[in-house]
């Protein structure tokens, strides 16, 4: 991350729909450097497509203010149409022109902006070779894999150079396998061209995979911006400790001061030493446990019971409840060649956790991931 | 949807539609059966060919009235469609695309001529656009007396007859506007194109084939014509094909049926020329829409959106308000020609009108025809339109009767009424009992002229059904006839629903059909309102007129209001 | 009339709605037996049903009752008419009813010139309408379409000093052509068009009611259309359909006809309000049949001159 | 696994679509045993689906036999439709009637076998039960989530009691975390009702996470049908392989006789011993290497490359190029603290492995996971 002016600058930004009870957005700030590749991550309905709508120019601010490049473009009294801001963007669901070819829709940008012809072939060209379709120049949307759409879209939003890139779940219709291979195109082609990307998904895998750091979004509000690392290690709410990653968040107390960024807290009647913020007061608290965080082990202090065990292809991944907790899940991965089966006692042992600095809630607790 | 599904789709529409394939040979006997009327008349013509007599066949197509006729025809057929187009494609485009206010009301009324009887319209524009023009004359801006009413043309065909399809683009362009999902057009904007560009690139090529259709219909319907050229043709001395079928009708012998025949079957051939350049132009243009189920595209206007209602709301009140004033104030002038002041108006005519007997009569049996009407056909329409869209021999038969169900209603309605009489007049095989003289035999022509209407919205949403909807049910027990009436009907019912509603405002009004085929007592609307006018009393017609566009009106305000928590879809001007 | 004739009858009458059903009523009150089911509508579209039940070989109707001979003449040729061979025609004129006794007139309807009250020349010749005056404001009624116009052509071109030039000078002088009798009457009661060729009662109702229009017989006389009746041959019940037609020309139905507002065919019966002595109008002879034998070439010869 | 008649076998099934190339379905032998959970597994286009819709009744056979709990269903000269299989059928887009309420769903097979009012609404509330959505009866599809409208079509399969359950890709539509919930009820589902279950998927995770064998098509012909460990431990072909699990498939050479299951060979210039059939013939061959079985060593025989990593939260997966075979790339994961960057150098050593026992092809060398 850079400190130079932000490329996008998210500002107090809020939206709320006519007729709905809550705003969609709500008091949104994210500044964005140069050639990040922000995540913006929630569950569905949260805002996220709201928000890139909003940064599009495609809906109107109810408040705040948005800048590009210190242009800004959307705020009290400011509204520069979509047409006018040069930012690209990529659909869910491609939004290719059926009637166009492959080379249609890639120089469409072109032609509108009076791009003059030679310049044009060329550009569209260069743009197709970036995401490997050259030779696709005159086929149809329709005779394309879904992979190879997505790729010409990719294609269509890159031949303006934008200074800023929107994508927005790009990958949620592909299955798998094409899934993964897209990933590693999307990082490529942020690679190769240093753009600047904001980029829509759910799903918190993928937006680990690729984004120097992602926004959490929670109900149109900004749970926690981070890194991926810091994310996953150290959630800064129950909702995000839940929604990234796998594992438990379970009551605990912490039970010393903190030093050196640890902290001891009682789990399920035994001990452990967990990471924190600085200066996490003692008490009642949320800790958050990986499933690397967790370790069966003959001594382990948590005695537990198997509820679930799911071979994952190399690993086992097992559901225990503490017999201490009855309700509550941890999730923990074993070898691959164990045989574990439910109903089986297993001893756990606490290697790591976090506590979640947001306070515990009067939930009833439930195992983090759904 | 993802991938996964799109792939399964495609192939699969193909496959095992209907384990019985005499399902769809059925229904598309009881189409045929529909069809009779129409099928009797090309039998007229094949018939003497097929045993080597072409006289009738050589006398029309020798004779230059013929080819004169066929030539204006065409012309003004076209001619209609560009204005029915130049009206249909904006207001689509802003009823469909944009952030416009008072859609529905501007819908609504645009709708209106369509549901208004043909010659009605051209009365309206005659008496609007004539030297006693109630309208122009107090405003000084009437023709001088004597001098010609410039409707008694080419032009003036062209145009009222444009102005009554403009609907039928409208409509069908409307629709396909609902289908271009909102992220095409917003990639374009955000690919820098503005508003002019984005309609002209993206919009109208992907709703491309919906104009198609919409342009077809009304090619069709402005060549099967009869009110607007008999009104205003025939005194500008233009013969098209309709009025040169009646003009033969009108004359003596035997030798005319086979030749009304020939003609109607010309005006079929042409039809079929119009439907096939629209299937042509359609199957050049891929505009298969992929990927997501994205809401319909709304353009914002900005600040051209006042400027553009005041204009919109002008030219309907020019194409839909003025004629029908000019027809009210008719209706209530004491003597027809007076002008229409304090001392001449009357509501008298009302009174005569409202107490004549027929008219009551006329009224129930008009909604009782047109009613029925549309309930069987909506019944019809149903397992036909499945079964077009069911695959192999029996989908293939079914869909040439599907191109067979336009011919009637491409004919003029006289020429599909002397087909009725042709089939119904003896008594029914097994039955016994005839339809001639009931109201069954005009049920019947209903039936047949407008079968087109109500199978091809049903049509389009049985292509559109997820095969998987039917397997489902397979897989659960259900044989063919139970998954038609519990999952089939059901699903495709709305576009069913929606068609029955366009026949039902259609056959309300219907004059040329049954102008034949009524009988003492079983009068129709339209039948009364001809019968006032050619006798000689415009003003009760003119009431009686304005008392049916008020029921109508009522009527489509009634099913909108009725409508209203139905799905989108049904009530055509909805939005 | 104690044991007359019984059962049903089927009438197809383009008589107006009130007309036939009066007509209808009187009859059914001198012959109570029958049962009157009538079909009312134009005679092309009479025609036409009854064509197309001739072809679908059942015609439905017993009795015919329409506006022009030649149409009557037509059937004859084709041996559709029952001849009522001793018809009460005492007192009629020859010519309106057929010698052999197949049709019957029951009235006349007379075609002459309408104009409206507007107009700066008031006609009172047929060579009126060529004037300068008349000029692009003449409307005529298309014998294509209309009977009692293609009566009137036969008619005028029989003429000696009309004939055919004299449609050759009414296309030059701008006239043109309509559908029937109702739009003649609407275009010149509007002052859309300031003449109009047209029957007699419409104006002449209109004019009672205070239209600014106003009906003249040209001094060239007028050519007329007989609304004759016949019987078909095909008739279920011949009585009934006799009797109808003796009351029709009996002294009692055509008082009723003049009642109507028609010139009645009997000479002697008074003529309605508004209409000159039957003694004052002078009919331009024709021959039914022979008019019959030119409708083709008449028709052509019009559609030539004035299109449509 | 029981060893009484099976369920359902297919029979030497093959499917030939009329003006395609090649069958979509060639030959196919599986037998099922009751209460058996068998995936269906493979990439888009292998013939799943047809091969589901042969036994659901909706496609033909070309040639074989399909049987049914002893009763031939298809065959040459028999074709039982669907509607009288008694099968019980799961779409992947759900399938449910949008016209009728969830009752009326899953009424539907019982008003068609005409089963009386009173047992019939006493199945269906039994029905929706066990899929845990009582009190859902009068809703309409619309007013559902993803995951509720799959148990619905669930219920509506589960109340015809049918002896075998066909699911094609039920999970497809769903999101990442909706994905995992259902997994467990589909799960809990069959150990429940203990219906003999065929599940279509492409996705590996979901069948080793499911079945109790899953059967791997590849172009219409059946690859491998084995216990999901077996599948990942043990892939018959070089296609499943790379299809089952991630990792790598590489060429080796086999410098010993087999022994205890075990047999030694070389990989890019260093020797392993890795698991083979019994009678692994010395010589050139293909070699499964698993994530897992690849570890970062300091004294690694193996010099490698960083090409990638990608952080998945709790590990990073790297993808690293052997200096001894470029082109060629090895997937292994490292713990979530450590830092690698692409272009690090890497020592590994291997721990585990498997000799393919298809033969080596002529293929460049590529990874094994698209
Ligand atoms: N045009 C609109 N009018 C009214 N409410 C809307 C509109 N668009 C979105 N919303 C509501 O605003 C909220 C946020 O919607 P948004 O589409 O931004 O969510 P999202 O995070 O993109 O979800 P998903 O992952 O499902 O795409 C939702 O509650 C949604 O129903
Ligand atoms: N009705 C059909 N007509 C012709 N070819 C077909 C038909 N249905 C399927 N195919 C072809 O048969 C092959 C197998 O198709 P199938 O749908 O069984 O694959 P699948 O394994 O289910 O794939 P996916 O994972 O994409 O659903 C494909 O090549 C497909 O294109
Ligand atoms: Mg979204
Ligand atoms: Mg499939």
């Amino acid at each position: 991350m850079t400190t130079q002016t932000p490329a996008l600058l998210i500002d107090d930004a809020s939206r709320h729909y006519a007729g709905t009870p809550a705003p969609a957005v709500d008091g949104v700030t994210i500044d964005v450097a140069a050639g990040e590749f922000l995540a913006l991550l929630g569950p569905s309905g949260c805002g996220k497509s709201t928000l890139l709508r909003m940064v599009a120019g495609f809906e109107r601010l109810d408040g705040g203010r948005i800048t590009v490049g210190g242009r800004t473009l959307s705020g009290p009294a400011t509204h520069v149409p979509p047409e006018e801001r040069r930012i690209g963007l990529v659909f869910q669901s491609y939004a290719l022109w059926p009637h166009m070819t492959v080379a249609g829709n890639v120089a469409y940008p072109l032609e509108t902006a009076r791009v003059p012809r030679a310049e044009r072939e060329q550009r569209v060209r260069a743009a197709l070779d970036t995401v490997g379709l050259s030779g696709f120049d005159a086929r149809h949307p329709a005779e394309l894999s879904g992979g190879q759409r997505q790729r010409v879209a990719l294609a269509r939003c890159l031949v303006m150079s934008p200074e800023l890139v929107l994508l927005d779940e790009p990958l949620a219709n592909l299955d798998v396998h094409l899934r993964a291979a897209m990933e590693e195109e999307f990082a490529d082609f942020h690679t190769k061209t240093g753009a600047t990307m904001v980029y829509v998904t759910h799903d918190q895998a993928e937006a680990m995979a690729l984004a120097t750091r992602i926004a959490v979004l929670d109900h149109g509000r900004l749970a926690q911006v981070a890194a991926p690392r810091t994310l996953y290690r150290e959630p800064a709410t129950r909702m995000v400790a839940g929604f990234v990653g796998q594992g438990a968040v379970v009551d605990g107390v912490v039970t010393g001061p903190a030093a050196d960024g640890r902290v001891r807290v009682r789990l399920f009647g035994a001990e452990a030493l967990v990471r924190c913020r600085t200066g996490q007061p003692e008490g009642q608290a949320l800790v958050c446990l990986r499933p690397e965080d967790l370790e069966p082990a003959p001594d382990g202090p948590i005695a537990a019971t198997v509820v679930r065990a799911a071979y994952k292809g190399g690993f086992v991944l097992v559901e225990a409840e503490p017999q201490a907790a009855p309700g509550v899940r941890l999730l923990l991965r074993v070898s691959g060649d164990a045989q574990v089966a439910p109903g089986e006692a297993l001893r756990l042992a606490v290697r790591d956790g976090w506590v979640v600095p947001e306070g515990p809630s009067q939930e009833r607790l439930t195992p983090a991931r759904e | 949807m993802s991938l996964a599904t799109l792939n399964d789709r495609r192939p699969f529409r193909a496959a095992g539609r209907f384990s019985v394939s005499g399902a769809p040979l059925l229904f598309a006997l009881a189409g045929l059966i529909v069809l009779l009327p129409i099928l009797r008349l090309v039998w007229e013509v094949a018939g003497p060919m097929a045993g080597g007599d072409l006289t009738a066949l050589t006398r029309v197509l020798t004779s230059k009235m013929t080819w004169r006729a066929t030539g204006n025809s065409v012309a003004i057929a076209a001619g209609a469609t560009v204005v029915a187009a130049a009206l249909g494609v904006p207001f689509a485009l802003l009823c469909g695309l944009t952030d416009l206010r008072g859609k529905t009301a501007l819908a609504f009324c645009l709708i209106l001529p369509l549901m208004i009887p043909a010659q009605i319209v051209a009365l309206s524009w005659i008496h609007l656009a004539g030297s006693g023009s109630p309208l122009l004359k107090p405003l000084g801006l009437a023709p001088a007396p004597g001098t010609p009413n410039p409707v008694y043309s080419s032009a003036g065909m062209i145009l009222v007859m444009g102005i009554e399809h403009a609907p039928l683009v409208f409509l069908a362009l409307r629709a396909a506007l609902r289908a271009v999902p909102r992220d095409l057009v917003e990639a374009a904007q955000a690919a820098g194109a503005r508003r002019g560009r984005v309609l002209r690139t993206i919009v109208l090529p992907l709703s491309l084939p919906g104009l198609a259709a919409g342009l077809a219909l009304s090619f069709v319907a402005a060549l099967g014509n009869f009110g607007v050229p008999a009104l205003l043709g025939i005194p500008a001395g233009i013969p098209v094909l309709p009025t040169l079928i009646y003009r033969r009708l009108a004359g003596f012998g035997p030798s005319v049926l086979p030749e009304v025949a020939v003609l109607a079957v010309l005006i079929g051939a042409i039809a079929c020329v119009g439907i096939a350049a629209q299937m042509a132009l359609q199957a050049r243009v891929d505009a298969r829409v992929i990927g997501g189920s994205a809401p319909a595209a709304v353009l914002r206007l900005g600040r051209a959106r006042r400027p553009l209602e005041i204009l919109c709301w002008t030219v309907v009140a020019l194409i839909l308000a003025a004629p029908l004033a000019a027809l009210a104030s008719t209706s209530l002038i004491r003597v027809y020609g007076l002008p229409l002041g304090p001392e001449t108006a009357t509501l008298a005519h009302y009174a005569t009108v409202l107490g004549l007997d027929q008219v009551g009569r006329a009224f129930t049996n008009s909604f009782v025809l047109s009613g029925v009407a549309a309930l069987l056909l909506v019944l019809l329409a149903i397992p036909l339109a499945h079964a077009m869209a069911g695959p192999g021999k029996g989908g293939r038969l079914v869909r040439a009767v599907g191109v067979l169900i336009e011919l009637p209603h491409a004919v003029p309605g006289v020429v599909l009424a002397i087909g009725c009489i042709l089939v119904f007049l003896k008594p029914l095989p097994l039955l016994g009992v005839s339809l001639y003289g009931t109201l069954g035999i005009i049920l019947a022509a209903y039936l047949a002229r407008f079968l087109s209407l109500a199978l091809r919205p049903a049509q389009a949403a049985c292509a559109a059904l997820d095969p998987a909807m039917e397997e489902a049910a397979r897989a659960c027990g259900a044989g063919p006839l139970r998954r038609l009436r519990t999952i089939v009907a059901p699903l495709v019912a709305p576009a069913a629903a929606a068609g029955g509603v366009l026949v039902f405002l259609t056959a309300f009004n219907e004059l040329t059909v049954s102008i034949l085929l009524w009988s003492q007592g079983r009068e129709t609307l339209g039948v009364v309102v001809y019968a006032l006018e050619e006798g000689g009393s415009p003003t009760l017609a003119a009431a009686l007129s304005v008392v049916t566009i008020a029921v109508v009106v009522t009527v489509l305000l009634a099913v909108g209001w009725l409508g209203r928590r139905l799905p989108a879809g049904i009530i055509p001007w909805r939005g | 009339a104690t044991d007359g004739p019984a059962g049903k009858l089927v009438l197809y009458t383009s008589q107006l709605e009130a007309d036939a059903k009066q007509t209808v009523d009187a009859f059914k009150a001198k012959n109570p037996g029958v049962e009157v089911e009538w079909v009312r509508s134009g005679t092309t579209e009479l025609m036409n049903k009854l064509r197309a039940e001739i072809a679908a070989g059942s015609p439905q109707a017993d009795l015919l009752l329409i506006a022009d001979a030649v149409t009557m003449e037509s059937l004859k040729a084709e041996k559709r008419l029952l001849a009522y061979k001793d018809a009460p025609v005492q007192g009629y004129r020859p010519g309106t009813h057929d010698p052999d006794g197949t049709w019957f007139a029951t009235k006349l309807i007379t075609t002459g010139i309408a104009y409206n009250t507007a107009a700066p020349m008031k006609p009172s010749s047929w060579l009126d309408l060529l004037k300068p005056e008349a000029k692009g404001t003449t409307v005529m009624p298309s014998p294509l379409y209309s009977g009692a116009a293609a009566i009137h052509m036969a008619a005028v071109k029989e003429q000696p000093d009309l004939g055919m030039a004299f449609y050759e000078k009414l296309q030059a002088n701008g006239t043109t052509a309509a559908k029937g009798n109702g739009g003649i009457l609407k275009s010149v009661a509007s002052g859309e068009k300031l003449y109009g060729v047209i029957v007699d009662y419409l104006p002449i109702r209109e004019q009672a009611k205070g239209a600014p229009v106003a009906f003249v017989f040209p001094k060239e006389g007028v050519s007329a259309v007989t609304e004759p009746v016949a019987i078909l041959n095909t008739s279920k019940n011949p009585d009934a359909a006799k009797a109808f037609i003796a009351f029709l020309l009996s002294k009692e139905g055509q008082e009723l006809a003049s009642r109507q507002g028609f010139l009645p065919a009997l000479p002697g019966v008074a003529p309605p309000a508004g209409f000159p002595d039957t003694s004052f109008i002078s009919l331009m002879p024709y021959d039914p049949a022979k008019a019959l034998k030119d409708d083709e070439a008449n028709k052509k010869d019009f559609a030539d001159l004035f299109g449509g």
